[in-house]
């Protein structure tokens, strides 16, 4: 029984949501009742199966579903401690989205269609998440591709989608360059899985100069869905999509899939001795650090609510990458434990941006003079956001921004406090100044596109942004908690560095 | 017999030929044209059986029988043609 | 039981289509399933013997070599076998609905529907040189004839063209045979081969044969044809000739040049051939990008896709072997698939300009799903069969460190997504045009379900991969030739 | 020179005629015209070509000519036929570049 | 002497065959090409191809030339207006590329000839295997009985160019009426002509065992007394396609099938065949299959029917 | 009454007796191509090239005796010997002796065998050419390389008339 | 038979062979030189007949065998059918068509 469900309930695991997508093509888009149900149960099946994933891992087992595509190229999906970070904070930010998304959507045309790629994305997520070799990330990776690109033009306008193809002009590349480098990598080293500590410098390859050029191909792949610089540009301009989209988009699946990639690259196949050994952390950590300058600089400029958040988003992702990028344990434990605090705290400013604009129609930043006397809940939980975006305590932000700070100079780099400290000055330098409108100033007489809402959207859409908010607070705040991302993190971390 | 008597009424009939081809592409009607495939006909028929004779290949005197029997096919074919069918036609 | 089974292959169809003219028209249909249902299972017993023992071998009425004519079936035939049956089933499925057998269109299509059938199963039947050219003659003028049966200016125009083309490239191909009968005496593949010394005479020789050939098969530069003929034919017709068809003739070009001319030392002519497919790939790409009509992209991505197959000539290794024969599959079927979907499009629409598509998701949904399964395979995206070709031939580029080859291929993949995401956005996410919702006849589901299910295996192949390249492999010359 | 040597250089002014008119003949029917000359040419360079066997000509090319001949025939009957209906419809005997075709 | 006959008749070839695709006049092309084609017939005849010549003069003088009058006939009366022909094209690189193809069959060809070989081994085999088929006409052997598959195979190409030409034929522009045979002297020529296409067509498919002649020449000459027959106008075109058309059209590549298939049963080689009788059979049916799929090519229709009273 | 489409009024008899002519001069024709070797064959095709000669039989068959056929035949070989020679000599000649010209000419032969036997042996003979026949089928233009070669006409037009006894 | 018989025959045979291509040389020159259609016609009937005639019977003395001297005679039959039809034919499209043809073959 046991070795049965080990081998299944990964891929169960995936296949739920894009079974539920499927139904809900098939269901069609008058069927609103039933759609709403297919998309609760199985955000719920999926969140309790991560769990029973979970204890499962606890108790010492690993899951591990395998079958070969080709001769010696497996399709592996297996739940390690590092996929399952991720796998639960996408099943629990899905099913909030969901309640969110389907109050946001109460009367948009095409529904259907998008909670079906919708699911179809998380299953994609998923599958990422639980990806045992790079070969099935891949394979995901190019899956989330093609399903988020619906999301993206969804709304059909002219504007969505250009940025539709800008979108697929850089993923699609990207991808072709990771799909040359993986292939390159596979001759070099076969198709092996990720193990903590990393594949090949088991192998003891003596070909120093292609290890580091498909490296480069890999963080080119990854580094245009985590948004690097210069492969960012289409993240800006896909804020066309709906506020749910965003959300996901930034918050979950894309970008993150691209840092968790590089994760996976650096800790798992390369591992991060060969990584140092070859000198590739630094010139990725300085192209983190200077996304994370540029991103936030441009923040800055921006007028538009979602366009500012998306350009922090640019930088916050690469935080990860820098944490990953310096090696060491601590700043890895800064790393990824901000892709967590980074998701939760993101997709709370975005659902509130998604409030604002869906209630009052407020889209420029201009706009939300006194946002906070009309809109209290929502505009407390955008507060928290942003307040943890800056890096301030005890909001979740400030614990990753401390670890990367102390584990940059644990390895040797103190440039990076400078390059931290820039960046939270930059956070406070775009962020505060909404804080200020939003508490401070008087509302207008007339907000720009009121509408009537119901109560029950109301609950659903507020209720998901307090939920996410009291996440990022939490996870601040209990920290020192045994189930706490932080102390997962770690103990991922100690595996990579005995 | 003189050896080269049957090739030599070959040549001097193919030689012939050519010589009625100047019909067929001086025209100036379409019925100029046809009467010379006509002339083609029966001088191929006679080159044929002397081919066969000479030869020694009873099978031509076959092929000759076909093109003197299917002659008419082609004559037939024409006369349907509409009397403008030449038009356009002639000198380059 | 094999020799029977070979023998069916080719005479069920051909006497099918005699038939069809013959029995009374309440019993067309029921006669055309019956001729094409059973064509799988006659597959059946002769997958098991070249499974067991790689090729099966079969002198037709019995005069051995060099004498008669003699019918070789190894992995890589058995491989097209499949795919055209899968290919006569299911498009046939729609070509079912589209031109029933019983009314008079019926009787215009199905005869040479089978025709068709008979000539692709008797060419891949054959190691004859002259024979091919026969069949290829057949397969021909049955692919043109039912071109021609849209009867509508463009269609003919193209099949006028495809035909002048056509009967050009045989005659180069018959002008190669004729030169290796002068030279050695024989017509088969196999022994010529053998028989065959490098040489001025028979690489000119082959040359000519596999120029007509790539003609035959619309290999760019020489593809001007296809893309009027296919893009204009009727939906069926227009599966099957971008599937199979074409594929045909690249298939004799391989059995000549690793068959016949078999360790010649020609790597200029390799890297030719290489270039050619790769300017296929190119132009191929760029032309469907600017497509107006739904056909003409899918017709211009044939002559794309068409150019990975030429890139087995400068790889030449057991991976890109397998890569080609399993490109050839995976395309076949998502090619039909894709066809399929644009034909009931069409259908229902009464045109495919692409402007006209918009908001198509909603009125047309399976068949837009459709579209959207193949065209997933058809750019090589995971987890469909045309990522497995893609990968191989990516894997084989590498082995060679053949750099630009990998390069071509990802930018390949990439150019065919940058078409087909045109027509996915265009059909999906524009605001429906106004106007064509009055005009809509919705497509017959037997219709819309082919297309789905050609569709469903291009992209399940990607996990069928083990058997057909284990075949594939038992098939590289490199392992028979001593 | 012998005979076989003088029709293979016949055959190949047939091919590089039947080329040319295939290039520039702008009716339909030339190009059928030229098609034709061109298998008539690879016929005479099959029968020539493959030399005498004991004195006496090779049958073999000559079957394969035989077959040639009726699928030459075959085609070309229904070029005509397609011509004649092209002409019907479009009032053109002569391709022209219309790919794209009318929907 | 041989020389001097050959170089006149390849000389002659050369000029027609230029005649035929450089002229002014669409007609004169014709003519010219008819012309040709009878000419290779003498050709085949001094290459020693008897077969050959019979069928080129057959299909020459009975179908093709014909035919193409034909087709020129239905293009003038369809757009009496429109000019004869359309602009040749004007290629630089026409002449060019069409001396490198000829020089180029001519130096491979040329090779071929001159090339020291060993003599063609199936044609060895052809003749070291006739005696056993009963049959000594060698190219009735290997179309019949060595390689019958390319036979059977070529009924089935002849069936799908007619198959293909049917689905462009339409009701509406069936054949305009050909003139009717009001002269006398036609009346005459098909009194005469036509009974002897027959006898001829039967004598050639009889003779094709031992001597030139076999079932696409019969058929060949059989079509032809079709096709005067139409051009007489005692045969007008039809539409619909009833069994006693369907049947003798496909009659050859069914009785080849049946008895191919049949001897799989008795646990021979699938196409062996059982012996002469079969080989007689075969050829008549192929030979009523291929004049009537020729004949129905030639009317542009699916079916015909006699002249109406 | 147009010259030969009358198929409709030959009688069954007639077309017994146009077939049995048929059979008998294709019979011959078998024999002198093939011998005796295969004459079931041969019984075959003359059957069927009768059935369709019947079929396509026009008119009347009008009764001819073998000696005056025979006569007849001696007249126009010597007349078409005539004709070529005669022909062969204007060509030649360095003036081109020839005055062409058309002639119409009521034929008072009937429809029917004498008629056709007339329009396609006039091209025969010296100087003259059958060149059209109008629509009634009486009249018969002629065309004359000289205006003295209507003669050969009127004397063709007698042997007819004798030849099928019309004179009686 | 005798030497000198076989020589006589063939002489015979030779001239009428020789006389035939002359009648042939004829029908062309004819065909060149006459003024106009039916002219030309005149000269292919009547000239090309003979010769084949001619042909025929030199042909059928020097074969010597009753079957093919009957398929000769069939032929030269045919031939003088298909001659005179031909002719026919062809002068009566050329007639149908004369006031349009005459004034071209002036201009010829």
């Amino acid at each position: 029984m046991i070795p049965l469900l080990l081998f299944w309930l990964p891929l169960v695991t995936v296949l739920v949501s894009a079974v539920a997508g499927l139904a809900i093509f098939v269901a069609g888009e008058r069927r609103q009742r039933l759609r709403t149900w297919l998309n609760l149960a199985a955000a719920v099946l999926k969140l309790m199966l991560i769990a029973l994933i979970g204890l499962l891992v606890m108790a010492g087992h690993t899951p591990e579903f395998r079958i070969s595509l080709l001769p010696e190229l497996d399709l592996v999906l297996r739940a390690d401690a590092l996929s399952m970070l991720f796998a639960t904070l996408s099943a629990l930010l899905w099913l909030v989205t969901t309640i969110y998304a389907i109050a946001y959507l109460e009367h948009a045309p095409n529904r259907a269609r998008f909670f079906g790629f919708f699911s179809l994305c998380v299953a994609s997520t998923m599958g990422i998440a639980m990806a045992g070799n790079l070969v099935t990330f891949f394979i995901f990776y190019e899956l989330l591709t093609l399903t988020t690109w619906p999301l993206v033009v969804h709304t059909g306008t002219a504007a969505a989608i250009a940025s539709g193809r800008t979108y697929l002009r850089y993923t699609l590349t990207g991808s072709a360059v990771f799909l040359i480098g993986l292939v390159w990598l596979y001759g070099l080293a076969g198709g092996q899985d990720f193990i903590a500590g990393g594949t090949i410098s088991e192998l003891g390859l003596d070909q120093d100069w292609s290890l580091r050029i498909i490296f480069l191909l890999l963080v080119i792949g990854m580094g245009v869905k985590a948004a690097l610089f210069p492969l960012h540009a289409w993240l800006p301009k896909a804020m066309v999509a709906p506020a749910p989209v965003s959300a996901l988009l930034h918050a979950v699946a894309v970008v993150k899939a691209g840092a968790f990639g590089l994760v996976r690259v650096i800790e798992d196949v390369y591992g991060p001795a060969l990584v140092s050994e070859l000198g590739l952390g630094l010139p990725l950590a300085i192209a983190a650090a200077f996304t994370i300058i540029y991103g936030s600089a441009l923040a800055l400029f921006q007028t538009d609510i979602k366009k500012r958040l998306a350009f922090s988003t640019v930088s916050q992702v690469s935080y990860i990458i820098l944490g990953v990028a310096i090696g060491g344990p601590v700043a890895t434990i800064g790393g990824l434990v901000h892709l967590v605090h980074q998701g939760l705290m993101k997709i709370t400013l975005f659902f509130c941006a998604g409030i604002f604009a869906n209630f009052l129609g407020v889209k420029k930043i201009s706009q939300l003079d006194g946002i906070g006397r009309r809109l209290p809940w929502t505009s407390a939980c955008f507060t928290i956001g942003a307040l943890g975006m800056i890096g301030l305590p005890p909001v979740a932000g400030f614990i990753s921004k401390w670890y990367l700070g102390a584990g940059a100079v644990a390895a040797g780099q103190p440039w990076v406090i400078i390059v931290l400290v820039t960046s939270t000055l930059l956070n406070a330098a775009y962020f505060l100044p909404l804080l200020k409108r939003i508490w401070l100033h008087d509302p207008p007489r007339q907000w720009p596109a009121e509408v009537q809402v119901s109560r029950l959207e109301t609950a659903a859409m507020v209720g998901s942004s307090i939920t996410t908010a009291l996440f990022s607070l939490a996870v601040g705040l209990l920290a020192g908690f045994p189930l706490s991302p932080l102390n997962w993190v770690t103990g991922i971390v100690t595996e990579y560095f005995p | 017999m003189i050896s080269w008597l049957l090739p030599g009424l070959v040549v001097f009939l193919l030689l012939n030929l050519a010589a009625g081809l100047v019909r067929v592409a001086r025209g100036p009607t379409p019925a100029d044209r046809m009467s010379s495939a006509l002339l083609f006909g029966s001088t191929t028929v006679a080159v044929l059986l002397i081919l066969a004779e000479w030869m020694s290949e009873p099978a031509m005197r076959n092929v000759a029988l076909l093109f003197v029997m299917l002659a008419a096919v082609i004559s037939l074919a024409f006369f349907g043609m509409p009397r403008d069918i030449g038009a356009g036609d002639d000198e380059p | 039981m094999t020799e029977a089974a070979l023998a069916g292959l080719v005479f069920l169809p051909l006497l099918g289509a005699c038939l069809l003219l013959l029995v009374p028209r309440q019993w067309r249909t029921a006669l055309v399933l019956l001729v094409v249902v059973p064509l799988p299972v006659l597959l059946l017993p002769i997958t098991a013997v070249v499974w067991q023992q790689q090729a099966v071998q079969m002198a037709v009425a019995g005069h051995a070599l060099p004498l008669g004519i003699v019918w070789r079936v190894d992995a890589l035939s058995l491989l097209l076998l499949w795919l055209n049956a899968f290919l006569l089933v299911f498009v046939g499925l729609q070509a079912l609905t589209r031109f029933p057998p019983a009314t008079p269109a019926g009787l215009r299509f199905w005869p040479l529907w089978l025709l068709l059938a008979a000539g692709i199963h008797a060419l891949l039947l054959s190691a004859d040189l002259f024979n091919l050219y026969v069949t290829l003659e057949l397969v021909t003028l049955a692919g043109i004839g039912l071109i021609a049966t849209s009867n509508r200016p463009a269609a003919l125009q193209a099949a006028m063209r495809y035909l002048l083309l056509a009967l050009m490239a045989s005659l180069l191909y018959l002008l190669g045979v004729g030169l290796i009968y002068a030279e050695i005496g024989t017509l088969d593949l196999y022994e010529a081969g053998n028989l065959l010394e490098p040489g001025l005479l028979p690489a000119t020789a082959m040359v000519l044969m596999i120029t007509g050939l790539l003609v035959k098969a619309a290999i760019f530069p020489l593809h001007a044809w296809l893309p009027a003929a296919h893009g204009n034919a009727p939906g069926p017709v227009s599966a099957l000739l971008s599937a199979i068809v074409v594929k045909v003739s690249i298939y004799i070009v391989w059995r000549l040049w690793f068959w016949t001319a078999e360790g010649w030392p020609m790597p200029a002519l390799e890297l030719f051939l290489g270039l050619l497919g790769a300017g296929a790939i190119l132009y191929g790409s760029a032309l469907a990008l600017v497509q107006k009509r739904l056909k003409m992209v899918i017709a211009y991505s044939t002559v794309a896709q068409l150019g990975y197959l030429m890139l087995i000539f400068p790889l030449a290794s057991l991976l890109a072997w397998q890569a080609a024969g399993f490109h050839l599959v995976s395309h076949g079927l998502a090619k039909a698939a894709l066809f399929v979907a644009a034909g009931n499009i069409l259908a229902s629409l009464g045109t495919d300009r692409l402007r006209r598509l918009a908001g198509l998701d909603q009125r047309l949904p399976l068949d837009v799903f459709t579209l959207a399964l193949a065209s997933v395979s058809l750019m090589g995206l995971p987890p469909s069969g045309g990522f497995i070709g893609k990968w191989l031939f990516l894997q084989a580029a590498w082995e060679q460190g053949a750099w630009g080859w990998m390069a071509l291929i990802a930018l390949g993949g990439l150019l065919a997504a940058a078409y087909l995401f045109r027509i996915l956005a265009l059909t999906c996410f524009h605001p429906r045009s106004h106007g064509h919702s009055s005009r809509l006849r919705e497509p017959p589901s037997r219709a819309s379900l082919a297309g789905l299910l050609l569709a469903l295996a291009a992209i399940g192949l990607g996990f069928a991969s083990a058997p057909i390249l284990t075949m594939l492999a038992s098939a590289w010359p490199g392992v028979i030739a001593p | 020179m012998s005979s076989a040597v003088l029709f293979v250089i016949v055959a190949a002014l047939l091919f590089g005629i039947g080329v040319y008119g295939l290039i520039i003949a702008g009716h339909l029917l030339r190009k059928l015209f030229a098609i034709n000359i061109m298998g008539n040419a690879i016929f005479i360079l099959m029968v020539a070509a493959s030399g005498p066997l004991d004195g006496k000509p090779d049958a073999l090319p000559q079957a394969l000519v035989l077959t040639g001949i009726v699928i030459a025939v075959s085609a070309t009957a229904f070029a005509l036929a397609l011509m004649v209906r092209l002409y019907q419809l479009t009032g053109q005997a002569s391709l022209h570049n219309n790919e794209g075709g009318d929907d | 002497m041989n020389l001097a006959v050959d170089s006149l008749i390849g000389l002659g070839l050369v000029a027609l065959a230029w005649q035929a695709i450089s002229g002014r006049s669409l007609f004169r092309g014709i003519v010219m090409f008819v012309v040709f084609g009878l000419t290779m017939a003498l050709a085949w005849a001094r290459m020693g191809a008897p077969d050959l010549a019979l069928a080129e003069a057959a299909i020459g003088a009975g179908v093709t030339g014909a035919l193409m009058l034909v087709a020129l006939r239905r293009l003038v009366q369809l757009h009496p207006d429109q000019p004869a022909e359309p602009k040749r094209a004007r290629s630089r690189l026409a002449l060019p590329i069409a001396l490198l193809a000829a020089s180029l069959v001519a130096v491979i060809g040329l090779g071929a000839v001159s090339v020291d070989r060993e003599p063609g081994r199936a044609g060895v085999a052809v003749m070291d295997n006739l005696a056993e088929t009963g049959l000594s006409n060698p190219i009735t052997g290997v179309l019949l009985v060595f390689r019958n598959l390319d036979t059977l195979l070529e009924v089935a190409v002849l069936l799908a160019a007619f198959l293909a030409a049917l689905a462009v034929f339409r009701d509406q522009e069936q054949a305009p009426a050909p003139p009717r045979g009001d002269l006398p002297l036609v009346g005459a020529l098909l009194a005469i002509i036509v009974p002897l296409t027959i006898l001829v067509s039967v004598h050639l498919l009889l003779a094709g065992s031992h001597e030139p002649g076999g079932a696409f020449q019969a058929g060949a000459v059989l079509a032809a007394g079709g096709v005067l027959l139409i051009l007489a106008g005692r045969l007008q075109p039809a539409s619909g396609m009833p069994l006693a058309t369907a049947l003798p059209l496909v009659l050859g590549l069914l009785v080849f099938s049946v008895i191919g298939l049949a001897m799989m049963l008795t646990g021979a080689p699938l196409l062996a065949l059982p012996g002469l009788w079969a080989v007689y059979l075969i050829e008549a049916a192929m030979m009523i299959s291929i004049a009537l799929t020729l004949v129905l090519l030639f009317a542009g229709a699916s079916g015909l029917r006699r002249e109406r009273p | 009454m147009r010259g030969n489409r009358d198929t409709s009024n030959a009688s069954r008899r007639q077309r017994w007796a146009w077939a049995l002519q048929i059979f008998i001069v294709l019979l011959l024709l078998w024999i002198m191509l093939n011998g005796l070797a295969q004459l079931w064959a041969g019984l075959i095709a003359a059957l069927a090239g009768a059935a369709i000669g019947a079929w396509l039989a026009s008119g009347q068959p009008h009764p001819w005796k073998p000696h005056r056929l025979l006569a007849f035949a001696g007249f126009f070989l010597w007349e078409s010997l005539k004709g070529g020679i005669d022909v062969a000599w204007r060509a030649f000649h360095p003036k081109l002796p020839i005055q062409p010209g058309f002639t119409s000419y009521r034929m008072a032969l009937p429809a029917g065998q004498p008629r056709t036997l007339m329009v396609s042996t006039v091209s025969l003979l010296p100087g003259t050419l059958s060149a059209d026949l109008d629509d009634s089928g009486e009249m018969l233009e002629v065309h004359g390389l000289t205006p003295d070669a209507m003669d050969s006409v009127f004397r063709l037009e007698a042997w007819i008339t004798w030849l099928f006894s019309l004179d009686r | 038979m005798s030497m000198g018989d076989t020589s006589l025959v063939e002489w015979i045979a030779t001239s009428l062979l020789v006389l035939g291509a002359l009648f042939y040389l004829a029908g062309t020159v004819g065909l060149l030189r006459f003024p106009d259609v039916h002219c030309r016609l005149h000269a292919l009937t009547k000239a090309d007949n003979l010769g084949l005639l001619l042909v025929c019977a030199g042909l059928g003395l020097l074969a010597c065998d009753w079957q093919v001297a009957a398929l000769l005679g069939t032929i030269w039959l045919l031939g003088l059918l298909a001659a005179t039809v031909s002719a026919h034919l062809i002068a009566r499209h050329a007639c149908r068509d004369h006031s349009a043809t005459s004034s071209r073959t002036g201009s010829a």
